[in-house]
């Protein structure tokens, strides 16, 4: 079967969530592996071939000298390169450190800290290297994914949408938690993708698919206050899974 | 002339984290087996610190995306614990519910996607597509019904969004419930049984402490008492008294034993040794038919095992299902207080346990979370070396591959149960 | 190729397959696509079509072709996003969808009787170069047929060899600028605008079509009003997002025109005050 | 015209010969703290005993009378749901050889709707106007429009944000429906007078027993309309509107209001009459089939405005300019008429309560002093 795309899927500091995600496209993983050569996804196959690879897709932060150096080897041998999720895409929970002293979360967590090694910072790969595409999402939406790899093999422009949650909510007919139930939520600034499940389950959107491409997070923030929210709890919410992405990052610092 | 081996497996992938595994074996004796784990440290309890509680089921299943759910009951019923709040019927149910989504969804990932490929002699499941496509086509039929089920009661199958501290957000549509085909997934789950009992099993006996939850009147998810078969039996917020954590330089993870310096194992044999008894008759008849002992000590045997609790995760989902009443409150109002909570559920790997200190303003003050694998972490070192002192006269290529398997047994997350690692057999 | 017709009537966003005739490069990036026409297909100079490349999407591009001669359909195209460089791809013998004609030609037949002068904008020649072979295969029915061309650089410029040909001619003034001028390059010098000034057409008796980007249509419309143009008489042709060609999408809004339906070709009076505010 | 009055079993029977002549009917349901327009099947799934309270950013469920079937104005969906779906294929096509072939659709579905308003069958024709007003009919639109059946509840109580008195949409309809009814009701008495809007209207009553109104009825509804039509949450002066914001594209309010706005589109997506969609590919895996997708888009939307290069409007004061002066101005040229029914939609579920009647007064105010 020569001549099909060769794929990587790769991992940083991450959950497997995200990767998951592609074993987790039951209908379609079959046709992907035949779409594609599955060269190297150290989580399907114990068969890893080396690069070059035509696709990468990278999941996870990175948190260590070690990982700093792999992904400027990954980029080398990758066309293209695509970032999948929070983590990849903007340090993921573990970037909570990034407010904090590192070395005293390493006591609280490890007996000995002292093999521990890691960055005190946990960052974005477009901090890295060139991303020549980000899917969001804490994890990302498989449908997503699907239309990444789709649209590759297809060489067009992903419909990947950085409008708000809010245009999934509406599309989904849900009533807004907000403006019905007083429940602060974070689509109006977050990135579309997950199709509004949170509303959708009588939730306020948390932000897991990063900001949105024009987000007015100072707007939201007075909105929320006038719901009843503190200072801290604008905290929480922009520092979540997306806490190190620019325009939160912002607006929870302005708290 | 002496000769030495060294195994050297650097990249044993994750393990809920990335792993390594190194073997000397010098003059055809066994001088060191280590497991490590070498993924960047995340940092769960430091920055849980702080945090709301109602963050706890959110953010700590960003710990593993292969068993979120796990993460999201056990950090629920401890936080319920620390305010003393009940969360009965129907809310009990459906989180079992949930948990059966997940577990079915977790076995077939892990069995058919990772492990059964060892036994046929396959890389991948992929290539193992090319001679047994229909089997591999049921398989993830069966994982996508499980996955079904925990879509529509978490809202997706990664990191559901509808767990909540107290129940959930929202309930499911009895009716969106119904439309998944739990019928077809219990033949499915049958037949998984036949195939995994017809793989060709190694065979090996070995002595293991096991531990587990054990309930009064149900095969454990969410509650019960810790046990194990060196005589443990306590309540959940007993841990201290039964196990302690050590933290070796090899290792990113903590690894546990025994207060008095055993080697234990949790996960599928455990759970299975302990609760034969509480099995469903379906699954008790699946494994039964298959000539399944009550107390299974082969590990390679758990991928059978796996399959048993799969019939008895989808009897269980039906039952549940087919009692589900969509009219209930979505939640326990929950009034936080100052407090300290434990809980240990069995995710599908095995007893996971958290225990949280909250302030009177529902802040956690402190977290402590100890996954499966890294209590499985000694017992998989153990179990490494008995299947190498019994294997070295095996080629090079063939020891890898049965040390990785064994690795495999213990499904100790996705990729370190993936084909993932390097092996370096020195001579010396 | 033939289309199953067995579905509803007129869908009209349902594009008519085609074939690819013949293609060439015009520039870097640059190129000429000829189609074979759909059955009874007709258009006036400054219409476009919606070209369909099968699974990547469709994009508004000009006739560029002659409407004087039925037998090809011309557009010349820059690829310069995902569908443009699929179009730049295809070869002949591809198969490639075509709806069309739309929009509002440019006004040839209002211009009869004076001064005919296009300026044009980089690829804002193609949609200009029907205007002027049909006025000059109508040529006794203008006065003077002016065209004035400004690229980036010279390496730019489309349809070298026509627009030799024209310059050639007598009966046509035609003068090119080049923004940013290399070695070869012995024209003159500057933005376009800079050519009106010294341009040979009465300003009270010409009809001027302007294409080229936004900004250049702005400046152009200012200059040849100073130079006395009465805004009436002077037409540009917008481009905006289009998805639909219909008027139903709503992303070619300019103002309260629809550039598909009201334009592309508008009326530069119609427009001025809008091009002097940001981000309309 | 002959008028009827009806009680609430009949408009059961209606709905039901709706259902049996094969039409979905469709109307207003609660759905999760909200009032929504979903498929029902009798009265019984009618808002009863339900009310709302509507305020710029804030909608909350309250209790009417317990028998009131129409006591909650409009919900965040419109009839646009149904007519223009948010996500729909407009082409299917498939490979074949070089070349490629197109795939019949799927038929659309007939739809009735019970309990709409009189400002949403005007926002109907609005988006008639768009979809079939042109050169060419819109196919998906069209499908979904003809024999379309329309049962209006005319507005006894308009909401907080309604000000379809100012745009000449309500509060009772004029036009544009089957039935249009009109609830009469204090607790003690309880009946709706029924008016025919065309020959299946009047059917459809006579066919469900509609006994003739009384004079007595009709002046009572009269009376109950004009106290509605003084009872608006918000009113807008359109005189000379579209004129003067016309004039205002370079004032500072836009920056102002854009300090505040989400650029989330949620005005855009509730509205009625708003139209705008993206049309994208989508292909299988294989490549070997494509559809084309038209989906719900927004002005407010960066790539709304994109062209080679980036979008034309990358601020969101320019988002909202656009939103606000084509709804009020732009459209009258572009369609006849403007693009507001008076709804309030877009006050009340705007997540931070920005008010289109409050920002185009000021817009006018500040051309009139310029
Ligand atoms: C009336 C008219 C006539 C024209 N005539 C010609 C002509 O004769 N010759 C010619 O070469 N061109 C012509 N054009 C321009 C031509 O239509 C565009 O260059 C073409 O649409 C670009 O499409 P693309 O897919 O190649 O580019 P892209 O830039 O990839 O695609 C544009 C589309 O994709 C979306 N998009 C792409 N990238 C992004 C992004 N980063 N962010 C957000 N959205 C994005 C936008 O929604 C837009 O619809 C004309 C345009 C109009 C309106
Ligand atoms: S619920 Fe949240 S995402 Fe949905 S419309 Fe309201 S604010 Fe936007
Ligand atoms: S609504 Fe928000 S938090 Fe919820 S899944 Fe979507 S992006 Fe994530
Ligand atoms: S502009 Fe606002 S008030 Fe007017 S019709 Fe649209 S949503 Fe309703």
């Amino acid at each position: 079967m020569a001549g099909r795309p060769r794929l990587a899927v790769l991992k940083f500091t991450s959950c497997d969530g995200c990767q998951l995600s592609l074993l987790d496209c039951e209908d379609e993983l079959l046709a992907i592996a035949g779409a594609l050569e599955i060269a190297n996804f150290a989580e399907a196959s114990r068969e890893v071939a080396p690069g070059p690879y035509d696709l990468a897709l990278v999941e996870g932060s990175i948190t260590t000298a070690h990982d700093a150096e792999r992904i400027r080897q990954v980029r080398r041998e990758s066309s293209v390169l695509v970032t999948i999720g929070a983590c990849a895409t903007a340090g993921g929970i573990q970037a909570l450190r990034n407010w904090a002293d590192v070395e005293e979360f390493t006591r609280y967590v490890y007996a000995t800290p002292e093999h521990i090694s890691t960055l005190d910072r946990s960052t974005p790969v477009h901090d890295h290297v060139t991303v020549d595409f980000e899917l969001r999402g804490c994890p990302i939406s498989k449908r997503q994914l699907l239309e990444v790899v789709n649209a590759f093999l297809n060489r067009r422009r992903p419909v990947i949408p950085t409008f708000a949650v809010c245009v999934e909510c509406k599309r989904a007919g849900v009533p807004c938690v907000m403006v019905a139930e007083g429940t602060p939520c974070l689509g109006p600034v977050t990135q579309a993708g997950c199709g509004a499940l949170c509303p959708s389950y009588r939730r306020g959107c948390f932000g897991c698919f990063g900001p949105m491409e024009s987000s007015n997070a100072a707007s939201l923030s007075n909105r929320w206050q006038e719901l009843g929210a503190g200072s801290r709890e604008l905290v929480d919410a922009f520092r979540s899974y997306n806490a190190y992405a620019e325009p939160f990052r912002e607006a929870a610092d302005a708290h | 002339m002496p000769t030495e081996r060294t195994i050297d497996v650097e990249y044993l992938a994750r393990v809920e984290g990335e792993g390594s595994l190194k073997a000397v074996v010098r003059d055809g004796t066994v001088e060191l087996v280590e497991f490590g784990i070498f993924e960047p440290p995340r940092f769960f309890e430091a920055f849980l610190r702080g945090r709301p509680y109602s963050d706890a089921p959110d953010i700590t299943a960003r710990i593993c995306g292969i068993c979120p759910v796990a993460y999201q009951m056990s950090s629920c019923h401890a936080m319920e614990r620390a305010f003393g709040a009940t969360v009965g019927e129907p809310w009990r149910s459906l989180r079992r519910l949930l948990y059966c989504g997940e577990w079915i969804e977790s076995h077939v990932l892990h069995v058919f996607l990772l492990h059964a490929p060892d036994f046929l002699g396959y890389e991948s499941a992929i290539h193992m597509a090319a001679d047994h496509r229909e089997a591999v086509e049921k398989a993830l039929r069966l994982k996508k019904i499980g996955n079904e089920i925990v879509t529509v009661l978490g809202g997706r199958e990664i990191h559901p969004i509808n767990v909540r501290v107290g129940g959930f957000y929202s309930l499911a549509r009895r009716r969106d419930l119904e439309a998944v085909p739990l019928d077809e997934a219990l033949d499915l789950a049958r037949w998984m049984v036949a195939f995994t009992a017809s793989l060709p099993m190694p065979d090996v006996e070995l002595d293991f402490d096991f531990v587990s939850l054990r309930h009064p009147d149900e095969y454990p998810l969410n509650e019960g008492r810790i046990v194990s078969t060196s005589g443990i039996d306590v309540a959940n917020d007993e841990w201290d008294r039964a196990f302690v954590e050590e933290h070796v330089e090899r290792s990113n993870a903590l690894h546990s034993r025994t207060v008095d310096g055993g080697v234990y194992h949790v996960g599928p044999l455990a759970r299975y040794a302990h609760n034969a008894d509480r099995l469903s008759e379906e699954a008790r008849r699946a494994g039964a038919d298959t000539g399944l002992p009550a107390v299974v000590r082969n590990p390679f045997r758990s991928i059978v095992v796996r399959a048993v609790e799969t019939v008895h995760a989808v009897g269980e989902a039906i039952r549940i299902a087919d009692a589900y009443d969509d009219t209930v409150d979505p939640f326990v109002p929950i009034a936080p207080v100052a407090g300290t909570g434990a809980a240990g559920t069995e995710a599908p790997r095995g007893l996971l346990w958290h225990r949280y200190e909250v302030d009177g303003e529902g802040r956690i003050t402190e977290a402590r979370i100890v996954p499966p694998t890294a209590q499985n972490q000694l017992t998989m070192e153990a179990d490494v070396r008995a299947v190498l002192e019994a294997n070295l006269s095996l080629p090079d290529d063939e020891l890898q591959w049965r040390l990785e398997q064994t690795i495999r047994n213990y499904d100790p997350c996705i990729s370190c149960a993936t084909h993932f690692l390097r092996l370096e057999i020195d001579r010396g | 190729m033939a289309l199953a017709t067995d579905t509803a009537p007129a869908n009209p966003l349902l594009p008519s397959v085609t074939t690819i005739v013949d293609r060439w490069d015009e520039t870097d990036d640059t190129f000429t696509l000829s189609l074979a026409p759909p059955p009874g297909y007709r258009f006036e100079p400054g219409q476009f079509n919606m070209l369909y490349v099968f699974g990547t999407g469709e994009v508004a591009i000009s006739v560029s072709g002659d409407p004087g001669r039925s037998g090809r359909l011309i557009h010349t195209v820059r690829g310069v996003g995902s569908v443009t460089k699929r179009l730049r791809e295809l070869v002949v013998g591809d198969a490639i969808g075509v709806r069309g004609p739309f929009g509002r030609p440019w006004p040839v037949d209002a211009a009869v009787g004076g001064d005919l002068v296009v300026v044009a904008g980089g690829i804002g020649l193609a949609p200009l170069r029907p205007a002027i072979l049909h006025a000059l295969a109508n040529r006794d029915r203008y006065e003077r047929l002016v065209l004035l061309y400004g690229t980036r650089m010279p390496r730019d410029l489309l349809y070298r060899d026509l627009v030799s040909e024209w310059r050639g001619r007598f009966d046509m003034d035609v003068l090119v600028t080049v923004d940013n001028a290399d070695r070869s390059w012995r024209g003159s010098v500057g933005v376009v605008t800079r050519l009106i000034p010294r341009a040979p057409f009465d300003p009270k008796r010409s009809t001027v079509l302007v294409c080229g980007p936004e900004i250049m249509m702005r400046f152009t419309g200012r200059e040849l009003v100073r130079r006395g143009v009465d805004p009436a008489s002077i037409w540009v042709s917008m481009e905006r997002n289009m998805q639909c060609a219909l008027a139903v999408c709503g992303h070619c809004q300019f103002g309260p025109s629809f550039v598909c339906r009201d334009g592309p070709v508008l009326r530069y009076d119609d427009v001025d005050e809008l091009f002097e505010i940001r981000e309309v | 015209d002959v008028t009827y009055v009806i009680d609430r079993a009949a408009i059961d029977r209606m709905i039901g010969r709706l259902r049996d002549e094969g039409f979905t009917v469709i109307g207003p349901t609660v759905r999760s703290e909200a009032v929504v327009l979903d498929e029902i099947e009798s009265t019984d799934d009618l808002p009863v005993g339900v009310g709302d309270e509507q305020e710029a950013g804030h909608y909350r469920l309250v209790a009417r009378d317990a028998d009131t079937v129409f006591g909650a104005v409009v919900g965040p969906g419109s009839i646009k749901r149904f007519l223009h779906p948010p996500e729909a294929p407009v082409l299917r096509f498939v490979r074949s050889g070089a070349g490629f072939s197109l795939v019949a659709p799927a038929e659309a579905p007939r739809y009735a709707f019970v309990g709409v308003r009189p400002c949403d069958v005007a926002a109907v024709g609005v988006q008639d106007r768009v979809f079939l007003g042109g050169a060419a009919r819109d196919a998906t639109y069209a499908g979904r429009r003809d024999g379309a059946v329309f049962v209006v509840a005319n507005c006894v109580r308009p909401g907080g944000t309604c000000f379809c008195a100012s745009m000449g949409t309500g509060p009772r309809a004029s036009g544009g429906f089957d039935v249009a009814l009109t609830e009469v009701g204090d607790g003690e008495e309880h009946w709706f007078l029924a008016e025919p809007g065309s020959e299946l209207g009047d059917d459809l009553l006579r066919d469900v027993g509609a006994s003739e109104a009384p004079d007595a009825a009709e002046e009572r509804v009269d009376e109950l309309m004009t106290a509605a039509a003084g009872a608006m949450g918000r009113v807008l002066d359109t005189d000379g509107l579209a004129d003067a914001l016309r004039e205002s594209l370079d004032s500072a309010r836009w920056e102002q209001i854009a300090t505040r706005c989400l650029t989330c589109a949620n005005c855009t997506l509730v509205c009625p009459t708003c139209f705008c969609a993206s049309v994208d590919d989508q292909t299988s895996l294989s490549g070997e089939e494509a559809v084309r997708v038209r989906r719900w888009d927004s002005c407010f939307n960066e790539e709304h405005s994109y062209i080679h290069g980036g979008p034309l409007r990358p601020s969101p004061s320019a988002r909202y300019r656009q939103w606000l002066t084509h709804k009020l101005s732009s459209w009258v040229a572009q369609f006849g008429s403007m693009g507001c029914v008076g709804c309030g939609r877009c006050i009340t579920w705007c997540p931070v309560g920005i008010d289109i009647t409050e920002e185009a007064a000021a817009l006018r105010e500040e051309v009139a002093h310029v």
